[in-house]
């Protein structure tokens, strides 16, 4: 009965096992939480300098201290806050559907061979043609309004998710199938129980490249062919030579998308908690 | 097992039955809807001014004096492209391989990498223009930025992932550092790399359309689709949109076709 | 003041730009931007289109080492504003709007002279009832803001007696104004010449333009220099200043009429929108590069847009930003000086030298 | 009682398709296997033995030959056949429990049965306890037991294993072989076996059937006649080794 007791804790691997370069002692006592902030501490430091000493002019180059100001300044007339809150809501609106009717068209395109063989080639080429040149159709067909804001964005959501879902069923192991044959599962255990757990994590990492596709997408649209949101906030800084606002712009977008792909971690962590913490 | 092999030959009938079909079931659609589009120009069922009838369109590169611009256009991109591209990858592969064989560079860049990665590309332009003008400077350190955060992160990622056995294997062989470097490090984190070469190319083709798309100076195939756009000429955009398509289509291929023969040996691609 | 191109771009650019040539009196290489359009490279309209095509510049500076850049941006007024700050662009010539913008946040440029008016129209989807600018009320109208286009809309519904509250205006680009339009998501929009061919596709009618609308309401710019140019370079810029009043000479001179309008029609622009453009009225007035009365109270009236806009953070001193010498020591050697009317303040009388 | 069914196979052929060449796997197999009967099949890599058990479970129906059970022709996998892989093939990211009952799928008996069905068999394979557990907590030699459950759970009239315990090592492999034993007496189940070490097989089984490679047929067929409690150090034992070893390399 020896392998009865034998719940494996699954060892967790020191993913730094053999280093090349050994740190200099005095950085190595630094404490491990400020070594991290060197390097924009430096950057910093050297744009600051930079700009008092009047290397380069402010136009360019605005002090760091006057981004700052420029943030509280726009946080504070409710400027940033309500073009965050349009931006928000457009990603979330267009990523729900972008990404709602992904999964079904990837799990659609996954099962189904012949769907696969009629529609699979034509979506993969349209696939190719990023955002960008959506846009000129897309303007005509919906105008310029709300509803290409979604439509843009659901179609940048719905690429990759419809290809990982899709590539995801195709890459689920043959030996699970034949499981699945075996026992003679329903198709309602095979689509909830195999194929949906099964391709899970290529789904996710689909939703996640959903997400950052997503807010390019409204980036784009918001910077060339918006009247509203944080993109849109970014190119009328550039328009009124203000690159303070710009640099604004730029921290928010950094910050929300740090934010978000964070919190798809997480999620996906979640739901995926049946796989050893190293994956 | 020779049996497993062979009955996985046969799961796939598909592939026996002949490639032809296959390629004519999948063009089945895209013809339908040429034939539908042409229909719907030719009986005016749609506005003609906004979507031109097709065979326009395919003339328009050749027939039409600002049409053939385009030819220019792909060259122009393309050089550009390719510039961007390799001091993107340069660099990118530079700092990912940095990241990834020290700790003291990990713990005091990747931080930092991370938090500029969040910012999408397209908000860089203003700032780009701002600092470099609007011309080829600014455009070609897009392309590279484009580039260069993909292939940082896979470069960086794949030295991270490479299997412990090996570097122990290393350890225990007392390897010098450059042959760990070059024969076990990077070797091994090759898969990653690749796949890292190759988003870095998708990136570069539409950094290249996006940057000449924003940035107005100068010839290249974005600018082409703009200038179409600021004439209403839909022929001519359609074209634009349609070379973009294919032109990032054909690099993709030829990359990877070329990866391919790079690397014969090493099968297990990670992603 | 430290040069961006020295900082920013020192190894890329600096070899043989600038540098050495402190002691020499002429620069390696003048780079002039300004805005424009069409496929392959773009071209440009007014002063700066006449004064390439027809050598006059090139003129100017024969038997130097002196390179003539001519860049033309589809981004316009941004687009042209990073250029001089950047050291991509000596002499600009662009509209007021972004120009003033440029200048309130500290780009150091001062004002040669004018390049003229630019017509701007107004145009509304032919199946709404709109008839005029009155008839706008209520309604959703198209204009690239922070542009000359966007001051001369808000003259228009001032002019008849409507507020910017009594419509909704869009800030869109022009190839997002013609498809806004098409599509039906916008009711009208305001613009240059550019916008014509949407009358004749037969998506729009011309409800309103500047030409009858008087001078009060013409778009208008500048050409400018930075500062650090003219001060390194006085002679250079002299002699650019030269050429660009013997291209507005040729320009003004009504055989050459044709000629001109042929020149700029290459910036993508028909010629028959161009004609039709300028139709009726001579390039003389049309074109007209002098500092006057007019000239000062139009650049006033911008600026007291931009800050009721807020589109600028701080006031601009017009007085200090002006550079007339240039241009007064030009026309007085060219013997030009009553070549152009000199126009009052409010547009509407016209003298001869003062 | 469950152990009525006998399989028949007859004359079974099969030949693949590779890159248009005709390569045959399995030529003219024909034998029994009586009701409540333990036979294995022994072979060398290639012999097709694998390819013998996917035809029987059903997941290949095209084959040349019949393979009748209580008569009938197999078309397909069906209720009364069941099979254990040499990998697990648990589903990782469902609980042993989860994974157990998913034998049960097919089946129209009602919940409460099942779960009392699933808990029973979690038992038979002394798994009690790791209900809860995924896969990847469990050791090799758990994880197989699980699947052994998962296949018992339908009660099946056949239980097919195909290498078992193929990849586990020789400790958990001696405890496991007993277990089998333990559990095919238990449930009195009728066993066709697939693997490719001689001595497992003459411990467990009443009758080998050897197979050799290229194309894959019988060599022979072994009856064993030892009592159930053998010796793996008897003379017998042995005897019967070295006429299986001698059939495999002749």
């Amino acid at each position: 009965m020896s392998e009865r007791s034998l719940i494996v804790p699954r060892r967790r691997l020191d993913r730094r096992r053999l280093r090349l370069g050994a740190a200099p002692r005095w950085i190595s006592r630094l404490p491990a939480l400020l070594w991290p902030l060197a390097l924009p501490a430096i950057v910093l430091l050297g744009w600051q300098v930079a700009t008092t000493r009047g290397w380069l002019a402010p136009q360019i180059l605005p002090a760091p201290a006057a981004v700052v100001a420029t943030l509280i300044d726009l946080a504070r007339d409710g400027d940033i806050t309500s073009n965050l809150a349009i931006s928000l809501w457009r990603i979330v609106s267009g990523f729900a559907i972008g990404a709602g009717a992904g999964i079904v068209f990837g799990v659609a395109l996954g099962v189904s061979p012949r769907l696969e063989r009629f529609l699979g080639p034509s979506f993969r080429a349209v696939a190719q043609v990023p955002s960008l040149g959506w846009l000129p159709f897309l303007i005509l067909i919906f105008g310029i309004g709300e509803t290409l804001n979604y439509v843009i964005i659901a179609k940048a959501c719905f690429v990759p998710v419809v290809l990982n879902t899709a590539g995801g069923i195709r890459n689920i192991p043959r030996q699970y199938l034949e499981v699945a044959d075996a026992f003679r599962l329903t198709r309602t255990t095979r689509i909830f129980r195999l194929i949906l757990p099964a391709a899970l994590p290529q789904v996710f990492s689909g939703i996640r490249l959903a997400l950052s596709h997503a807010w390019i997408a409204l980036l784009v649209v918001e910077m060339l062919a918006d009247t509203e949101g944080v993109g849109y906030m970014m190119t009328w800084g550039r328009t009124l030579f203000q690159i303070d606002v710009v640099l604004a712009g730029m921290v928010l977008i950094g910050i929300i998308g740090f934010v978000m792909d964070a919190g798809l971690r997480r999620a996906e962590k979640r739901l995926r908690r049946w796989v050893p913490a190293d994956g | 097992m020779v049996d497993q092999t062979v009955s996985e030959a046969l799961a796939k009938p598909a592939a026996a039955a002949g490639p032809g079909r296959d390629f004519w079931r999948g063009i089945a659609v895209p013809a339908a809807l040429v034939v539908i589009w042409s229909a719907a120009s030719h009986l005016g069922l749609v506005d003609s001014r906004l979507l031109v009838p097709p065979e326009r369109v395919a003339l328009v590169p050749f027939l039409d004096a600002d049409g053939r611009e385009l030819w220019l256009g792909i060259t122009a991109s393309v050089l550009r492209m390719l510039a961007g591209f390799t001091i993107g990858i340069l660099a990118g592969g530079a700092l990912g391989l940095l990241m990834g064989v020290s700790r003291f560079a990990e713990r005091g860049i990747a931080p930092s990498f991370t938090a500029v990665r969040q910012i999408t590309l397209f908000a860089w332009i203003p700032l780009l223009t701002a600092w470099f003008g609007n011309g080829e400077a600014a455009k070609i350190v897009f392309i590279a930025l484009s580039a260069g955060f993909p292939m940082a992160l896979n470069t960086h990622q794949g030295l991270r992932d490479i299997p412990i056995a090996f570097v122990e294997v290393a350890r225990v062989l007392r390897l010098s550092r450059r042959r760990l470097l070059t024969q076990v490090l990077v070797p091994s984190a090759l898969p990653a790399i690749a796949i890292g070469i190759e988003i870095a190319l998708i990136n570069a083709w539409i950094g290249t359309v996006g940057a000449e798309y924003a940035m107005g100076l100068g010839r290249g195939v974005g600018a082409f689709l703009a200038e179409g756009r600021e004439q209403f000429r839909m022929d001519i955009v359609i074209v634009g949109v349609l070379t973009l398509a294919l032109v990032g289509f054909v690099l993709n291929t030829l990359l990877r076709a070329g990866v391919a023969r790079l690397m014969p040996a090493s099968g297990n691609s990670r992603r | 003041m430290i040069r961006i191109r020295q900082t920013l771009l020192a190894a890329a650019v600096a070899i043989g730009s600038v540098g050495v040539a402190a002691a020499a009196e002429l620069p390696p290489v003048i780079h002039f931007a300004g805005v424009g359009s069409g496929f392959g490279l773009p071209f440009g309209q007014n002063t700066f289109a006449v004064a390439q095509v027809k050598g006059v510049m090139e003129a100017e500076f024969a038997g130097t080492d002196v390179r003539l850049d001519w860049g033309y941006f589809t981004g316009t007024g941004p687009a042209i504003n990073e250029a001089l700050a950047n050291g991509q662009a000596d002499f600009a010539q662009y509209g007021s709007i972004p120009n003033i913008i440029g200048y309130a946040n500290g780009l150091p440029t001062r004002i040669l002279l004018s390049y003229g008016g630019t017509n701007i129209f107004a145009v509304a989807r032919k199946d709404l009832p709109i008839q005029s600018i009155k008839d706008l009320r209520g309604r959703k109208i198209a204009v690239q803001k922070a542009t000359i286009i966007h001051w001369a809309l808000l003259k228009a519904l001032q002019a008849n007696g409507l507020t910017e509250r009594d419509v909704t205006i869009v800030d869109l680009k022009n190839p997002d104004t013609f498809a806004a339009l098409a599509a039906g998501s916008i009711d009208a929009a305001f613009g240059a010449s550019y916008i014509l061919p949407l009358r004749d596709q037969g998506i729009v009618k011309v409800i309103y333009s500047t030409k009858d609308g008087g001078a009060q309401a013409t778009g208008f710019g500048a050409i400018v220099v930075t500062d650090s140019f003219q001060k390194r370079y006085p002679e250079a810029t002299q002699r650019v200043v030269d050429g660009l009043v013997k291209a507005g000479r040729f320009i003004g001179e009504d055989e050459n009429r044709e000629e001109v309008l042929r020149i700029w029609a290459k910036s993508g622009v028909p010629y028959e929108i161009i004609a039709e453009d300028f139709a009726g009225k001579p390039l003389r007035a049309q074109t007209n590069p002098l500092i006057d009365d007019f000239y000062l109270a139009q650049f006033r009236d911008a600026i007291e847009f931009e800050k009721q806009q807020k589109l600028i953070r701080r006031d601009v001193d017009l007085t200090a930003w002006l550079e007339p010498r240039y241009l007064a020591d030009a026309l007085k050697r060219l013997d030009l000086e009553n070549f152009w009317p000199h126009r009052s303040a409010d547009g509407l009388r016209q003298s001869a030298a003062n | 009682m469950l152990a009525e069914t006998s399989l028949d196979i007859r004359t079974v052929s099969k030949t693949y398709q590779v890159n248009d060449q005709a390569l045959d796997v399995l030529r003219n197999i024909d034998f029994t296997v009586e009701p409540g009967e333990f036979v294995s099949i022994v072979g060398a890599s290639g012999c097709g033995k694998s390819t013998l058990l996917r035809l029987i479970i059903g997941l290949d129906t095209e084959y040349h030959g019949d393979i009748l059970l209580d008569g009938r022709r197999i078309d397909g996998p069906g209720a009364d056949r069941s099979i254990v892989f040499q990998e697990h093939r648990l589903f990782p990211w469902l609980t042993v429990e989860q994974n157990v009952a998913l034998g049960l799928d097919a089946s129209d008996a009602p919940v409460a049965i099942r779960g009392q069905s699933v808990a029973e068999h979690i038992d038979l394979v002394r798994l009690a306890g790791f209900e809860k557990a995924y896969p990847h907590q469990l050791s090799g030699g758990m994880a197989q037991r699980a699947a052994i459950a998962r296949a018992l759970v339908n009660r099946p009239k056949i239980l097919l294993l195909d290498e078992p315990l193929g990849a586990l090592d020789s400790l958990t492999r001696a405890y496991l072989q007993d277990e089998l034993l333990r559990i095919w007496r238990q449930q009195s189940v009728t066993v066709l076996m697939v693997t490719h070490d001689v001595e497992e097989a003459v411990y467990l089984s009443d009758k080998i059937v050897v197979m050799e490679p290229r194309p894959g047929r019988i060599a022979g067929i072994v009856p064993i006649d030892l009592d159930h409690q053998r010796e793996r150090a008897a003379a017998g034992f042995i005897a019967h080794k070295e006429r299986v070893l001698h059939l495999l390399n002749h």
